[in-house]
């Protein structure tokens, strides 16, 4: 992956809308602008309820974001 | 006089709590069957999640198919686990979660805490399936018999 | 469309809630095998009491002598077992006492509740338990190593 | 057994004190004048807390004894 680019994983219900095995978007400096530029990409996204991991950790309020991190989009957890 | 009070193990770092497709009851068993070497231990209670063939919409679910972020669900399975072993003085607690797919009437979830006295153990097993339920990173997708899915939804 | 909802019987009139000797963890999985013909059922709770070989007084407990008040305590298991259904609405519940002697870090109690959803099945197990080590007419005698038995008190 | 006798069960640490097979006593009219007789014939059950059941119900105060009925003595339960 180019150092300008990053790699976004996704989960349940967003497999639907997005490849289940992640995909790459340009790189954004925080997770507000990710989601910004999320939904100009999957309109279909809008109308779902997810959450964002950076690093295995769900942020809660706008994060910066550094090369390389691991982004992870997840819907409510269903396990059990 | 011997030593009595074995050590166990608190939390299993070597261990994924996944497994892949069912959960059989000879897991269970065996799991059951390894604590009687603990003599301190006096109660386990165990949780076992099932699937059901539930009726959505006058379609039956015939399987549910799990997928997990997997490194993040491993981390906090073992944040969980140390956390209620500490919280409830336990001798140990047990996670196991299936991955893949997994048939109506199979088990998808066993969740086994273990302690001197019945209410630590009962209280603990409690709390630590609803912060399962919660806070792991799963999903599930319920796949109907006349074809197509539906997304798993935890509501209670 | 074929019946999916099976009945399963609320009570078991026809068996003993006792065992002889220790519960085996075969005897467990053999009875949550059991339940995976109901796929109505989404939880189940499982609580088992295992011998600890407590020190009293300096002396090691080997096993526990178990007797009963057995009619009045196969009346009572039933009742309550009944009740607990009713009252959490699960789709079954099981109860087994050993009688006999069971050694330490052998199973001497296994409950289970089955139902829908993992609330009422957890909540009733609970129950359930407390109600049986209060209610049932069953007297565990401790057998301690060294020779000689202390009365088995249940404190908590 | 005869008619004018009746016969008592004990169970846990009151079988340190009778046979744990169980005996037989007078007749005696009620629960009351039940516990008397014990106190006199065993001693022993004095310092115990126990309970007394009739056809295998707990008997919380005095309660008339019909003849053939079965009484048994019971202490507090430890199962489980």
């Amino acid at each position: 992956m180019e150092k300008n680019r990053i790699k976004i994983l996704a989960f349940g219900q967003l497999t639907d809308h997005v490849a289940s095995s992640g995909f790459e978007m340009d790189f954004v400096q925080d997770t507000d602008t990710l989601k910004e530029r999320l939904y100009e990409n999957y309109p279909g996204l809008k109308n779902l309820h997810f959450s964002i991991a950076v690093d295995k950790k769900i942020v809660n309020s706008n994060t910066h974001l550094a090369a390389g991190c691991e982004i992870a989009l997840l819907p409510p957890f269903s396990g059990g | 006089m011997p030593q009595r009070v074995l050590k166990f193990s608190k939390t299993m770092p070597d261990s994924s709590i996944f497994v892949h497709g069912a959960i059989s009851a000879d897991d269970i068993a065996n799991a059951i069957q390894r604590l009687s070497e603990f003599q301190n231990i006096g109660a386990h209670s165990i949780f076992i999640g099932q699937v059901r063939s539930d009726a959505i919409e006058d379609q039956i679910v015939s399987a549910i198919d799990y997928a997990a972020y997997k490194e993040m669900a491993e981390q906090k399975a073992l944040e969980l686990i140390s956390e209620t072993v500490q919280t409830y003085q336990l001798n140990t607690a047990m996670v196991q979660h299936s991955l893949g797919m997994v048939k109506s009437g199979e088990i998808c979830l066993f969740v086994l805490t273990a302690s001197r006295h019945r209410k630590s153990s009962l209280e603990a097993c409690a709390y630590l399936v609803e912060r399962i339920k919660k806070e792991l990173p799963v999903w599930g997708k319920e796949i109907l018999e006349k074809g197509g899915h539906i997304w798993k939804k935890n509501t209670e």
